[in-house]
């Protein structure tokens, strides 16, 4: 399958108040998988909320998601046009088991797709073991898996994953890595949010690198990885102006 | 909200929570160590009074001649009052604990779901449907006032506190206008209007305030099923976790905020049926169940279904208990141990016995 | 070496078992320049919360300029030179820029009661006025903090700190959400402390971070992972790996 | 065009304050009695609610409690017990501070509706205490409590008592208006615009607040001893959460952020009730509308109003004078506008 574009950001803004935290990014995502890197306070997470739809931050600009504009629209028109949200720090609610986390997802958007409350089980086995278990009590990566697979349940075109390795043991962060490549496979497109380098260049080939609220530097995996000092100069402990 | 909502992205999404009880530990607290000691205190204040009562209740004896008739009857009116307790207060809390919205026109719709039930069953209507009736028409109330005015100020909370007591000064007056000043009773249908024998001592007790306890026990299990085994019970626990995530995954989050106002209000006009038949209706009763139903919610926390029903007793039986039991000539002061028990909450606990700092 | 300024000893502090602070020992000399760095949930701002008070630690003990804090209220450690400044802007938003720091200032010294002005005030205003043109807003002392756009107002949060005249000043991202040349003004302000100030920082801007910082702190899930010179961070390979996410074992 | 303007408005400020000082020879002892004595005493009510709301952040619903303490324990101590009114009155505002220490206590910790919410019972609580208690009389009321008798009988002969309260009012106003610009009064703000930052600031928070709370208290007592003296007489009704509500409705019309809005609030409010009966037996339905007209569009209340029209109209008249700028400029804002 060819790439298109399935999100045109355009120009977009985004403050916190007074604080302009997105200094009008532009960038076209095209199907299959884009992962963006940056060190923390980037905007990263804002470029997720905003896309989202979530408030704050206040946004301006545009981003088409096929015919829809997104910019203006609340947060369950934007998942109902076939974008689902896995947010950083996997928010969970504290009040809801693991099954009642998947079956309060409406049934017209469960109904709309492949994925179904069983076919998520099937995808993650660990979770039908414990889907009477309040989903925060769950650990580290059955939290992400159970994220990713309320998601899943809305039956998305996109999936925005914002950090999903953060805070994970390598072993589970592979896990979160082969489940990925799945959904990619199953014709999902990936927007993967990321500080983990390894994670981001081992599912996606375009790179967008984010520095102070815009898009610093469009590349490839390969060449990024080739390049140690583009990474210690976005992503390490390294001064980015003076060098 | 979460404590990774938003880190580290410049600006204001920061990590440092709004929380302004818990960083300031109230005196009382820190005195007595707050957490297990605070229970300790509380739990001790708690035994003192119902030894007291207890001695009191015992010490004539068991017999006919003693006072245990009658503590008998005294404790299945502080059964029937924190019934009705619960029902009014119930709703209010559903509200806050979705919205942060303090309807302070709960009391008013309390009293026009009574009102609106003497009306029709003067008319001649049948008392269950007029029990429907005026509970529904409570709920419409509550809607349109949610829609019209609440829904356009989300998220600033003294402003629409200060819009409901608006609405509930108009709906006081009009409802004045309406149904007059003079106090009215419901007469409960000719099934429950009669007296049941209790079987012990010889004692009869109004069948239609055993009615109201069973009532409040099937409406609390009722809503707890509703809460925690149906779907929109999920997302409303949802919302009250983390609204913006919930939407995020497609509700509609407006629509659930108002069917939960329509249920909440519905809950006070059902309140007020129970109350305008065991008590009565009269202006003023729209504040007095307010204050109630704040009482109730401050003491068992907001938000919480079950610290309102263990509020809801908590306050019926200090109420009902401190009428008869404070020492002889101290009766009128009952209302002092209703403060200790707001002042000893507020010290030890400030969210409440339930609440959890949001 | 001289007393330290700060000395944390088995620090921790967890949320709903979540260990945002793990077993944390932390020396800062007097003086001293620190950097505190690390990925997001690294446990950074709830370190400062627990060295400033406004958390309470879950086991562990602080002590501030020689002296056990660990269970002393917030405001009374500012009484003893601590300021802070926080992530996310907290400036009083209905006073004027002059009122915000003549109370940081008044904050420090006492008589929050005084129910009449006197000398005191007057000097504690021109100390105001100092900061404001310290951090540069002398041109703006009679507006409201809510009028000033967010770079003014990540100066007077400084300012805020700056005003009450600390021995430790702890800053958590300084430089969130400021333009270029706004943080160059900031490392400037930051560079010109004298050492009687002893200064602690969160900051993920790596030119100001590493410009000002003489020792880093590298967390990483809420534990101490290296500490050293900027020089020395620079070339640890589990920095690095820590940045680029390469280890993630707990 | 905008210097006429200013005259104008300066000319109606002048003759309002002119009205204000020479009400009792101006008007008729009625209107002096039934209309001013009321607006004055609901006015310092709401002043004390204004003054918490505004510069403390705290919109308390206790005041009408606090003042029901002070006005019980005047009525109480003068009538029953026989004492000077000057001194039961002292009682009476120490005694209301003090309980306001206490309430401020419980309900410092909580802010925004949870402090509305805790200030609500607490009023409450102590409306049913003094009810129940047989020795406060609350039930059939306590008659006959006059004020001092240098002040006069405040139905026939109002024009002391006036001149007294209004000379009060005024120095409550010089008071808090001083208030606020000592150290105490500038922490205070500080403390309802971010509390966790004053605490990092070096400020005791609560004690803050709690210290506040009385000092509300106390001019809401002495409000509560005035609507005493004037009313001669003081019951259950005169402390119930309706007049707490009225207090606030006089607050917010008037306008919750300017401490001279207590006062526009209450006059508003007294012609409102007086008058209103005439038009319309729904009048109190009018009184809810307009509190929440004020809440919705305006909510500076009148004053905030009055300041916005103001603003605009010489805005505008500005603007159109500006082709004959080469003349004098206009004139700076009336002093005290």
């Amino acid at each position: 399958m060819p790439p298109e574009e399935i999100l045109a950001i355009r120009d977009l803004q985004a403050f916190y108040g007074g604080a302009h935290v997105l200094h009008g990014l532009t960038a076209s995502i095209q199907s299959g998988a884009t992962a963006v890197l940056g060190r923390n306070g980037m905007g990263k997470t804002t470029l997720c909320r905003a896309l989202m739809g979530i408030t704050p931050p206040r946004t301006q600009g545009s981003v088409r998601f096929g015919e829809a504009e997104l910019i203006g629209s609340p947060p369950h028109r934007i998942c109902r046009a076939g974008i689902g949200y896995v947010p950083q720090g996997r928010r969970l609610f504290r009040s809801l088991t693991t099954d009642e986390h998947l079956r309060m997802i409406d049934r017209g958007l469960s109904k709309r797709g492949r994925w179904t409350i069983d076919s998520v089980y099937e995808l993650f086995p660990a979770l039908a073991e414990r889907r009477h278990v309040s989903g925060v009590l769950l650990s580290g990566g059955e939290q992400q898996m159970l994220a990713i697979g309320r998601a899943l349940l809305t039956n998305p075109r996109l999936l925005i994953m914002d950090e999903p390795s953060e805070g994970l043991a390598p072993t589970v962060v592979e896990r979160v890595v082969e489940t990925c490549r799945t959904l990619l496979a199953e014709g999902i497109s990936l927007l993967l949010v990321e500080q983990n380098l390894g994670v981001a260049t081992a599912l996606a080939d375009r790179i967008l690198i984010m520095l102070t609220g815009e898009v610093a530097l469009e590349t490839t995996a390969e060449a990024l990885l080739a390049d140690e000092a583009v990474q210690r100069r976005y992503l390490g402990v390294e001064r980015a102006t003076a060098g | 909200m979460a404590s990774s909502d938003g880190q580290g992205n410049g600006g204001r999404a920061g990590a440092t929570p709004d929380r302004l009880p818990a960083p300031f530990p109230s005196l009382a607290a820190r005195l007595v160590g707050g957490g297990r000691t605070g229970t300790l205190v509380g739990l001790a204040l708690l035994a003192i009074g119902a030894s007291w009562v207890l001695y009191q209740v015992l010490q004539n004896g068991l017999g006919d001649t003693g006072n245990v008739p009658n503590f008998l009857i005294i404790t299945l009116n502080a059964l029937s009052l924190a019934g009705l307790f619960f029902l009014a207060a119930s709703g209010l809390t559903l509200i806050f604990g979705l919205m942060k919205v303090v309807n302070m026109a709960h009391g008013s719709l309390y009293l026009l779901g009574g009102y609106v039930a003497w009306a029709l069953t003067t008319a001649g209507v049948n008392w269950w449907l007029a029990v429907a009736v005026a509970t529904l028409s409570a709920g419409v109330v509550g809607l349109l006032m949610e829609q019209a005015f609440l829904r356009w100020n989300l998220g600033q909370d003294l402003r629409q506190a200060l819009i409901t007591i608006a609405v509930s000064v108009i709906l006081a007056d009009q409802m004045l206008n309406y149904f007059g000043g003079t106090a009215q009773t419901i007469t409960p249908p000719g099934e429950l209007g009669a007296s049941i024998g209790l079987g012990v001592y010889g004692l009869a007790y109004p069948t239609f305030r055993i009615f109201v306890i069973g009532a409040a026990v099937v409406v609390g299990g009722l809503l707890w099923l509703w809460i925690q085994r149906t779907r929109f019970g999920m997302i409303i626990r949802a919302g009250i976790d983390d609204g913006p995530m919930t939407s995020a995954l497609g509700v509609n989050v407006p629509v659930v905020f108002a069917a939960a106002f329509f249920v909440g209000s519905c809950l006070a006009g059902l309140g007020g049926v129970f109350g305008g038949t065991v008590l009565a209706l009269a202006p003023g009763q729209d504040i007095s169940f307010l204050t109630s139903s704040i009482v109730v919610v401050i003491i068992g926390g907001m938000g919480s279904l079950g610290g309102t029903a263990v509020g809801a007793l908590l306050l019926a039986f200090v109420e009902a208990y401190s009428q008869v039991y404070l020492p002889s000539g101290y009766a009128p002061y009952s209302m002092v141990v209703t403060f200790i028990l707001v002042a000893a909450v507020l010290a030890l606990k400030p969210t409440g016995l339930f609440g959890r700092a949001s | 070496m001289a007393e330290p300024i700060i000395r944390l000893r088995n620090l921790s502090k967890s949320f709903a078992g979540v260990h945002a602070v793990q077993s944390v020992d932390l020396e800062v000399a007097p003086g001293e320049r620190r950097a505190v760095l690390g990925p997001n949930g690294a446990g950074k701002t709830t370190l400062f919360n627990l060295i400033a008070g406004a958390e309470l630690p879950s086991g562990g003990s602080v002590e501030l300029f020689g002296r056990d804090v660990t269970y002393l209220p917030a405001w009374r450690r500012t009484r003893l030179g601590l300021a802070r400044t926080f992530q996310t802007s907290r400036v009083l938003a209905g006073l004027s820029v002059e009122d915000n720091l003549y109370l940081a200032a008044l904050g420090a010294v006492g008589g929050h009661l005084r129910l009449v002005r006197n000398g005191r005030d007057r000097e504690l205003r021109e100390r105001a006025r100092r900061t404001a043109e310290r951090v540069a807003l002398a041109d703006r002392l009679g507006a409201p903090a809510r009028d000033l756009s967010h770079g003014e107002q990540r100066q007077l949060e400084v300012g805020l700190a700056v005003a009450a005249e600390p021995r430790l000043m702890l800053l958590d991202e300084p430089a969130a959400g400021l333009s270029r040349a706004e943080r160059q003004l900031l490392t400037q302000l930051l560079l010109s402390f004298e050492r009687s100030l002893t200064l602690v920082i969160i900051e993920h801007d790596m030119d100001v971070a590493l410009t000002v910082a003489e020792r880093v702190t590298i967390m990483h899930y809420g534990k101490i992972v290296v500490e050293g010179t900027p020089a020395e961070i620079r070339a640890d390979q589990r920095v690095h790996d820590i940045y680029l996410g390469r280890t993630n074992a707990a | 065009m905008i210097g006429s303007y200013l005259l104008a408005r300066r000319a109606v400020l002048v003759a309002a304050a002119i009205a204000v000082a020479l009400l009792p020879v101006l008007f008729s002892t009625y209107v002096t009695s039934a209309i001013a004595l009321p607006t004055l005493w609901v006015g310092l009510c709401a002043a004390s609610l204004t003054f918490l709301a505004s510069y403390g952040g705290m919109v308390s619903l206790a005041q009408t409690g606090l003042f029901g303490v002070a006005g019980l324990l005047t009525a109480t101590l003068s009538v029953e017990a026989g004492l000077d009114p000057w001194l039961a009155a002292l009682i009476g505002v120490l005694a209301a501070t003090g309980v306001g220490l206490l309430f401020g206590a419980l309900a410092s910790s909580s802010t925004g509706t949870y402090f509305l919410m805790i200030t609500l019972a607490l009023a409450e609580i102590s409306y049913y205490l003094f009810s129940a208690v047989p020795a406060f009389g609350l039930h059939e009321g306590i008659n006959g409590v006059f004020p001092p008798r240098v002040l006069g009988d405040p139905v026939l002969h109002p024009t002391t008592i006036y001149y007294f309260i209004l000379a009060l009012c005024a120095a409550v106003y010089l008071f808090l208006r001083y208030l606020v610009r000592t150290p105490f009064g500038i922490a205070l703000q500080g403390v309802r615009d971010d509390p966790l930052r004053m605490t990092a600031l070096g400020y005791n928070v609560r004690m803050h607040r709690t210290i506040a709370f009385a000092i509300g208290a106390a001019i809401a007592g002495v409000a509560g001893v005035l609507s005493a003296w004037t009313n001669t007489r003081i019951s259950a009704d005169s402390i119930s959460l309706n007049v707490t509500i009225s207090v606030l409705e006089a607050a917010v019309i008037g306008g919750l952020f300017r401490l001279e809005g207590a006062w526009v609030g209450a006059f508003a409010l007294t012609i409102l009730s007086i008058y209103g009966p005439a038009f319309s037996d729904r009048y109190a339905t009018g009184i809810g509308a307009i509190f929440l007209a004020i809440v919705l569009l305006s909510p500076g209340g009148l004053v905030g109003l009055a300041a916005a029209v103001d603003g605009r109209l010489r805005g505008l008249l500005a603007s159109r004078a500006v082709p004959d700028a080469m003349g004098p400029s206009p004139s700076p804002p009336a002093a005290g506008g």
